[in-house]
């Protein structure tokens, strides 16, 4: 078994107009940010992207929405230290935005990839964000049903994989790449590296295999915070 | 009935042999505790299948020999497994995401009785004594595909495919393929479609020990399976 | 920080009558046998307990059950190669037992954790285990909810620990362990090593520490399967 | 008003130090992004609380010093962090399952307004603009004891201590104690409820600056800090 694909642009080629593609990150940790450009680069129209923010600067994500391809963003926090590029294209009404809070959003891609249709939670009650959904008591406390969310690619960073697509992350970078793994027809992991099958501890593998679709080697992956230090722009 | 059915019927063996020949490359699978595990002996040469046990891992092996059992390492069964290369461990609840979640390829289960609808009857013989579903009403809800290796009949000569299950289901709808021991059946638009069948046996007299109609949609192959 | 008690007995003292306990191990695998066999010591009666199986022989889960303490059993599968203490007392009217399947066990003991109090799931629709139980249909297909569960008490096995709670656990012995922890009012791990906070990798802490509340060391854990095979009896 | 609260309402740091004092040993806090987090500097000598950050690390401590930052290594609000020994890095859905599952200890978060039962607003000016709520409507449901630190009154004077917020909601009666510049309130049966006060403002002076009845119950202390 060999999922590995040469390149960033291979493992994206058929990722088409109108796809709902999640992209792991929170900020710029995590941030797969050369699959991302492969994205830009092979250049898919109206994408609904999931993420937990809406970019930073114009590199990634936020590069990506610059390029026009991005017509609904699913994210908790559309802020940043330089959220100007989504900004702009929001208040112009050129994109739309749904706001989820964030341990729903992480949730509920968890019950897309675990198949559970629905469930309920506390979070959102009684505000705004509640707006339309069905509510429901148990034990004597109300709660708002939310749905689960899959999505047709999800474009995630590891930092060891496997060829059988074995993952584990780096620290912090861990953060919604995994749940997003379990939650897209179709997903593609860039790694910083490449090991051989039985070289990832059983142990420590923290997103089993048969999550993973596609494994691209990119050694020496950019950060995104680093990036807008250096006021990267991208293409 | 001319037909002696042990004169001719497929050995559990040679059941598993078929239903294994149908495992892609590449495929994960998940196989029922008991008669389903034999399955895995019979991955055609040059296929690589990724199996998933319930109680938290994938891609576990062989059995170990004798005396090298490590009884932290089993599979749903409870029986010893070994690990092959790329191996994971995870706890129930990832496990069972994965079963729920569709990413399994297969799922092979063994059946009491299979409906022409594709309802699955497997994990109560409805007379009392203690219950136990264990995980089989997960797996036949999460895999893309569902199988049922088993006889074609009971002990007794019952027929084992039917129009209706009368025992309590394990799931409704959720069959798409039978290995019988004299057949292989595609559950399909709620009916029962004959894809291959044993030479020793007429269609006149497998229908007589099937308890649906067995339609046709082209040809019928022949079961063809080696000695083991 | 220090989360470590000297005994098993001292660990699971406060465990009352009537208490709802949820114990790790699928069959012996992950069986915290010293805890068991300390709460058989201490006594509690009534107790429900929650666990994938129903005990196997005269050790763990089985004897806690021959001592007549378990009032109801909460469990996927009570089979096992030497089922009799649970089946005689069952056929007898004698304990009270909630068949939920396996893979709902996990989820409702999951959700329990995460504070999600009912979900939806596609098993058991249209069968006997989904009577009584609300359903709901979600894109054209149809769900059975299921509700959180939640336990004053988890006994749990891991296999190494430190005192601040963080656990890693030995190869398929994990299995309902992680999440139970999560579940329990109060959790109490047996662990094979305890070693120093700091000493386990943050990249493979299994359970955090924020859901274990109390480390017992048990160096070289007797395990159910062998002890039957021995066919050893407690007390 | 002859009161002038400029003179005598405490700094950011003081606030932040106040709420620390009520962090008991070994607790999981969670600190919202902003001023909030100047709470984990304030930590009493002897007690150790452990940082929860939404973004799946348990066990964080003090900021990196300048270029020894990791951008793998931040909390939620996205500033760079190291670790303590004992921490722990997991997923965001089993961040939040810690989140809303109820097992930290406090979570401390700013305020534009905090009604009487515990209506908190918090995440929107409802001004237009782009809307962004992150963690804070997990976090309100989720922590046992929820805790605000902000300013007695807004920028403009207005309080921030009202009978029902005009803001949008954050979350419904979830705030149980209110750390503000001049005061501590709890909130308990739908009421706030002096705890502490600055010695140098009055009660009636207080009251004229607060948007809801102080109510009391037994004594009221002596809000006293340190000079930070």
């Amino acid at each position: 078994m060999d999922k590995t694909v040469t390149t960033a642009a291979q493992a994206v080629a058929d990722i088409p107009d109108g796809a709902c593609v999640m992209i792991g990150g929170f900020g710029g940790s995590g941030a797969p940010i050369e699959l991302i450009h492969a994205l830009i680069d092979a250049g898919p129209k109206n994408l609904t992207v999931v993420n937990n923010n809406a970019g930073n600067g114009h590199v990634g994500l936020a590069a990506l929405i610059e390029q026009g391809q991005v017509a609904k963003l699913i994210c908790s926090f559309p802020r940043s230290a330089d959220p100007k590029v989504f900004t702009e294209l929001y208040l112009a009404g050129g994109i739309e935005l749904e706001i989820v809070p964030q341990g729903t959003l992480a949730e509920r891609i968890r019950a897309g990839g675990a198949g559970i249709p629905a469930f309920y939670t506390p979070t959102s009650y009684g505000t705004d964000l509640a707006t339309g959904k069905p509510v429901a008591e148990f034990d004597g406390r109300m709660y708002v049903q939310e749905r689960g969310l899959k999505a047709d690619f999800a474009l995630i960073k590891a930092e060891r994989g496997d060829p059988m697509g074995n993952l584990t992350y780096r620290m912090a970078a861990r953060n919604f790449n995994p749940v997003m793994a379990t939650a897209a027809a179709v997903t593609i992991a860039q790694v910083s590296h490449v090991v051989a099958a039985g070289d990832l501890d059983p142990e420590n593998v923290i997103t089993p295999g048969i999550f993973v679709n596609r494994v691209v080697h990119v050694p020496n992956p950019q950060q995104e915070e680093i990036l807008n230090r250096q006021e990267a722009v991208y293409p | 009935m001319s037909l002696d059915l042990n004169d001719i019927q497929l050995s559990n063996a040679q059941i598993a042999w078929r239903a294994a020949q149908d495992i892609a490359d590449g495929a994960y699978v998940n196989l029922g505790i008991g008669f389903p595990e034999m399955v895995a002996k019979f991955q055609p040469e040059g296929r690589e299948a990724v199996f998933h046990t319930e109680n938290g891992v994938l891609g576990f092996g062989r059995a170990p020999d004798a005396g090298d059992e490590d009884w932290d390492l089993i599979n749903a069964g409870k029986k010893a497994i070994t690990l092959n290369p790329g191996a994971a461990f995870f706890h129930h609840a990832d496990s069972f995401a994965m079963v729920r979640g569709g990413h399994l390829d297969v799922a092979i289960l063994g059946a009491y009785e299979v409906a022409q609808n594709g309802d699955l009857a497997n994990w109560s013989t409805g007379r009392g004594g203690v219950p136990a579903v264990g995980g089989a009403m997960d797996l036949v809800h999460g895999a893309k595909r569902v199988a049922v290796i088993t006889d074609h009949v009971t002990k007794k000569g019952a027929p084992k495919l039917v129009e209706a299950c009368n025992l309590p289901l394990t799931g409704v709808g959720c069959v798409t393929r039978v290995y019988t021991s004299l057949c292989v059946v595609d559950v399909t638009g709620g009916r029962f479609v004959l894809r291959e069948k044993l030479a020793a046996v007429s269609l006149e007299d497998l229908q007589s020990v099937t308890g649906a109609e067995l339609h046709r949609d082209g040809d019928v192959g022949e079961l063809v399976v080696p000695e083991l």
